[in-house]
């Protein structure tokens, strides 16, 4: 084990499935010299040169089109959106076209690419720099979404998602760049798919994914030391959604809530809140509970923008909440 | 608006074809017939209510198809549009699969799924036909990406038309391969239409080849209408791409034989202006230069009996089953 | 009162709009001359003129772009994206300009218009032609959402969307362009935000939208015939949300279900269905069903293109299930 | 990379300022001085983390804003981007207004929501800087349709760079502007690269004004460190505007006097190049032209008063309310 930074796990896993399969090839803006805005990128392009680190002109939708072009040739492309914001410009390439070729060729194309991007709030980059549009592709059959929380995570899920031979929505958090977790020295690879308990609980089960794991893990900490025990399910993969493990977790404390840092309308919440009520509604104490982001763009000065998205204590009122 | 057909303009002969082997002259001519034969019998079964959805067909622009495909390999790729199936059969189909599909049926290259306007074939490497106009434009470019990145000698043509000239895809598209030098020909169609509005309407500028140089890539006109002119220039393309010398933009000016769809009347086309585009009508272009009444006649009659045995095919095959389809449904 | 076509209902709201204000104009890709695909627009270019029913090239990012400009410059103008699976292409500009203009602006600015497109399933056009992609705007802040069932609702509404200050995504069904039904000969507006209860009943709620409205009205006629009184409440518009009415009818019946074309997973019933627990718990007698387009592109065979969307049947067997 | 200034390549003459009368000429260089001074201020600002986000200074640039706005009459538009100081102080911004909103104050022009990516003006018909690249290039296009409607003979100028010359939008919003002939000056300021990428990795033709003909639309080149030949361009560009004789597309040669953005040291950027562009620095230039020392001070003191106030107002203004904000949220 060795503690490395979520952007050199991020790094790993590229340069591990580079040196792995030829096949495998990095496009975006500035991540070659440059090594890209989060320097995830960085000494890739030194190791595997111009051909299999491409710099792209600001054409997001016409690169990223490109990417199931040379998924559809057999290759295993990873593309770049610097921000999901921007991803609002490469939306036909993924709904129209990667999420749906399989389906529409009757299974004899598949499109193996992965889209890296990243979302959230909290540096100051205001409504168009710190959007949550994970709902977005949650709703598009054809599309796996992964939004890992840990270093542990994201060189793991990252490794599976270029392995995985269908359009994979790789999103990561811009606060989660520096953190840093241990991770195995040998290689390693998390199926996508498989939710992970980040920490036990009996009374209560927190459902939540990326950045917003780190915050629900200090919730539980704080209300741990009050002697209420919660069960931290961190999602990892959206879709496949890992019903089993929300399931059973569900099912043993009898109460659930979900959190995340999208808007609460609309949000992915809604939607695995409604299922635990159709699959779950026996085993339930009380309704389950949203702690979300609030429906509003998010704004530049700090102070308003921390009001936007669910902190520890909103996180912690929730549950208490529910008991 | 008059589109003056492209004999007026061009200088070139196109009554002789020195240089190409006759069984490519005969190759063009098969999927030229083939297609027209095709899209008519389309028609007809859309009209029996065998075939659903949008048909559009390819009637007039034949020589496009059957051309720029004459100068492929079967490992090349090509990407299409909505107004497909011209590049499907010049790729190779197999009319049955193809009729299949068309018709919805099990059978067809894509289980019925796909349907004309989502064709594809992995085994021909045609890429597919898109419902997006423009959607099959940075598709193509990509597949010029995974070659280059494969380091193999194969190229790629990506179909479409003048309405999908004027979409950013294009232009970003160009560029991109452009920089990257990518093994891709751009073959803009230009049928002078996108549905109803003509091209004069869409542009300020209607050189639509003039854009390839703006973006760094060699842009040229060819007689759509002629598939000796667009084989030759496609094969010089082909072959430049080849060498690693990147992408063309290769505009060939042809016109539709009918409207937008096969439930468009096109009456805002002017009938005179059609007429003078069906006097050129690329079938008859290339019975004309290949002369030989035998050979030609042997052609349709396989041509026919290949259809003939592509609608029984399509009408004896199963629908997809429902069971099946929702069984592979994953919550 | 007369009867006409949800398509005519439609130009009639333009027609008024366009002789009331001047500063309202309209976009689209052969909506001139053509009067559009679904013959929405036929004639008002003659009466307009081409300066205010502009024909427009393929370059739907850039003309949703140029109504969000024209918009911000003191016009109203109605976009038409023929089928809103090309609404994919203007996404940048519907989400990160047109949603956010008035919030980034400090409420300088306001951006009054409207984005009429069309979804649904039917016509066998295949899996780029059939999407209902409603949930991916209703998830973002700053957008009105409408997607009116009737021609009486189509008119009242679009009248009203145009007259909003406020974004508005309006969503027709292909289905329904050919429905006819009785409007008022006297000009009317519907607000926004309303639904409307198109059938009272005391057994059960169905709320729904759009041309899943008509089959639950079919559903309901079924189930009255064995003795079942099902409330079928039409939100009309989906943001904002008429919270009040669907409440209402719940706390009354005891059980919802949400009715949707859309795909399940991510649809806007999950959300609806979690704001249901969140507020009306107690008043609830089981869990909320949703009934829904199955998680799946839509394919091009009629046959399989039916088992994707929710028949009469489907609702019917849902509400029996809740009972 | 090497990217001569604009004054290698140009021949007509810089020293001299004939027909432009000295109002306009001490209100460039009022603009070019206080962009400057501005960005300096905010650069310090941001190290005092008074300021936060991204800071993308305009310094080297200030030149085509001050010229081109010279162009405009107060009811003009202007759509900007993330590097949009300089348009907005050209625009005739309120200094305090705008150091308030980059600070993130209630006071600030969008009341600390926008910051400066966002930061817009309804007042100046100011329709905001983008945080998306290319992103108010439609809008600037639609701002122009909106005029046509309205039947004024307002104009809009769309400032963007090299960048975003490169996404679709662009060809397609030129394309638009070209077919309804609408009032819109497509301001391309080429400064040599977006963030590190140099314009020639970018596209394989890096003639950018050549896109606009390829379009429909003219395309000119001006040297864009002189913002008297910026001046003089726009003004004819807007006059034909203004006349209804459609858009035009400038391209304004310049250069970024550091990184990209405030955290940015711009290392693979050619220090000799970047001397040889310093050497022609649009304020220096200004300066030498105007020649009267004694007005050249008075302006100077005058900004460096408005800018302390405007530090000034911006430090003692109250952060927005979060319950205020907050109410404001519907659910
Ligand atoms: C992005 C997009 N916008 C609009 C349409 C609707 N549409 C289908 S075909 C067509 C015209 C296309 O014109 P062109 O590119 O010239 O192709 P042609 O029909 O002439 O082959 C349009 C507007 C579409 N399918 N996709
Ligand atoms: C659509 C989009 N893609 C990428 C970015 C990230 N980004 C911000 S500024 C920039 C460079 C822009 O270059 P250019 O258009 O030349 O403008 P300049 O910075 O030179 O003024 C990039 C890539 C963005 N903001 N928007
Ligand atoms: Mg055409
Ligand atoms: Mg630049």
């Amino acid at each position: 084990m060795t503690d490395i930074m979520y952007r050199e796990a991020l790094r790993r896993a590229l340069d591990e499935e580079m040196q792995r399969d030829p096949l495998v090839f990095i496009m975006g803006e500035t991540i070659a010299e440059r090594g890209g805005s989060y320097k995830v990128t960085e000494g890739l392009v030194k190791k595997y040169g111009p051909r299999r680190v491409v710099d792209t002109p600001i054409a997001e939708a016409s690169f990223t089109g490109m990417a199931v072009g040379a998924a559809l040739v057999g290759c295993r492309p990873v593309v770049e959106i610097l921000f999901i914001d921007f991803a609002m410009l490469v939306m036909d390439q993924i709904v129209n076209q990667a999420a749906k070729y399989e389906f529409i060729s009757g299974g004899q194309g598949k499109v193996p690419m992965v889209l890296r991007t990243q979302g959230g709030a909290g540096n100051g980059l205001a409504a168009q720099h710190s959007q949550s549009l994970e709902a977005l592709f949650y709703h598009i059959p054809g599309l796996k979404v992964v939004m890992p929380a840990t270093p542990h995570d994201a060189c793991g899920l990252l490794k599976a998602a270029i392995r995985d031979d269908d359009p994979v929505i790789f999103i990561e958090h811009k606060l989660l760049y520096m953190t840093q977790g241990p991770i195995p020295d040998d290689e390693y690879v998390i199926p996508l798919g498989k939710a992970d308990i980040k920490k036990p609980g009996r009374d209560a089960t927190i459902i939540t994914y990326s950045y917003m794991t780190l915050k629900c893990l200090e919730a539980a900490a704080a209300l741990e030391s009050e002697g209420i025990s919660v069960e931290v399910v961190d999602l990892r993969t959206l879709t496949p959604l890992d019903k089993e493990t929300i399931l059973a977790s569900v099912r043993r404390t009898g109460r659930a809530m979900v959190v995340h840092e999208a808007c609460k309308r609309g949000g992915v919440g809604g939607d695995i809140a409604a299922m635990l009520m159709e699959e779950a509604y026996d085993d339930l104490d009380g309704p389950v509970v949203r702690v979300a982001g609030k429906n509003t763009p998010v704004p530049y000065n700090v102070r308003i923008e921390q009001a936007c998205v669910p902190s520890v204590e909103d996180i912690v009122e929730g549950v208490l909440r529910m008991l | 608006m008059a589109h003056p057909p492209a004999a007026d303009r061009s200088s070139r002969p196109t009554e002789a074809s020195p240089g190409i082997p006759e069984p490519i002259l005969l190759g063009m001519y098969r999927n030229i017939y083939a297609t027209r034969r095709f899209e008519l019998r389309c028609i007809e079964l859309y009209r029996q209510g065998m075939i659903r959805g949008y048909l559009h067909p390819y009637l007039g622009e034949e020589a496009v198809a059957a051309g720029a495909c004459a100068a492929l390999r079967p490992q090349d790729y090509i990407a299409s549009t909505h107004r497909g199936h011209g590049h499907c059969i010049s790729k190779g189909a197999d009319l049955r699969l193809m009729m299949a599909e068309i018709t919805g049926k099990a059978t067809g290259y894509c289980k019925g799924r796909g349907g004309s306007m989502h064709i594809s074939s992995k085994q021909l490497n045609h890429l597919g036909a898109n419902g997006i106009v423009g959607g099959g434009i940075p598709i193509a470019t990509g597949a010029g990406m995974g070659i280059k990145v494969q380091q193999t000698d194969q190229v790629v043509i990506a179909f479409f038309s003048d309405g999908a000239s004027n979409n950013g895809v294009f232009a970003e598209s160009l560029n991109l391969a452009g920089i990257y030098q990518l093994p891709v020909i751009y073959l803009l169609e230009n049928n002078h239409y996108a549905v109803s509005t003509p091209i004069e309407c869409a542009t300020g500028c209607c050189d639509l080849a003039g854009r390839g140089p703006a973006y760094g890539v060699p842009g040229i006109c060819v007689d759509g209408n002629d598939a000796r002119e667009v084989y030759r220039e496609t094969l010089q393309a082909v072959a430049r791409a080849r060498r690693g010398e990147g992408p063309t933009l290769i505009e060939a000016s042809t016109y539709r034989h009918g409207g937008h769809h096969v439930n468009d009347p096109g009456l805002y086309m002017n009938p005179e202006t059609l007429a003078a585009w069906k006097d050129r009508d690329p079938l008859v272009l290339m019975r004309r230069a290949l002369g030989d009444e035998a050979k030609i006649r042997a052609i349709e009659e396989q041509v026919e009996a290949e259809l003939e045995a592509a609608v029984t095919f399509a009408a004896e095959s199963p629908e997809p089953s429902v069971a099946e389809f929702l069984a592979g449904i994953q919550d």
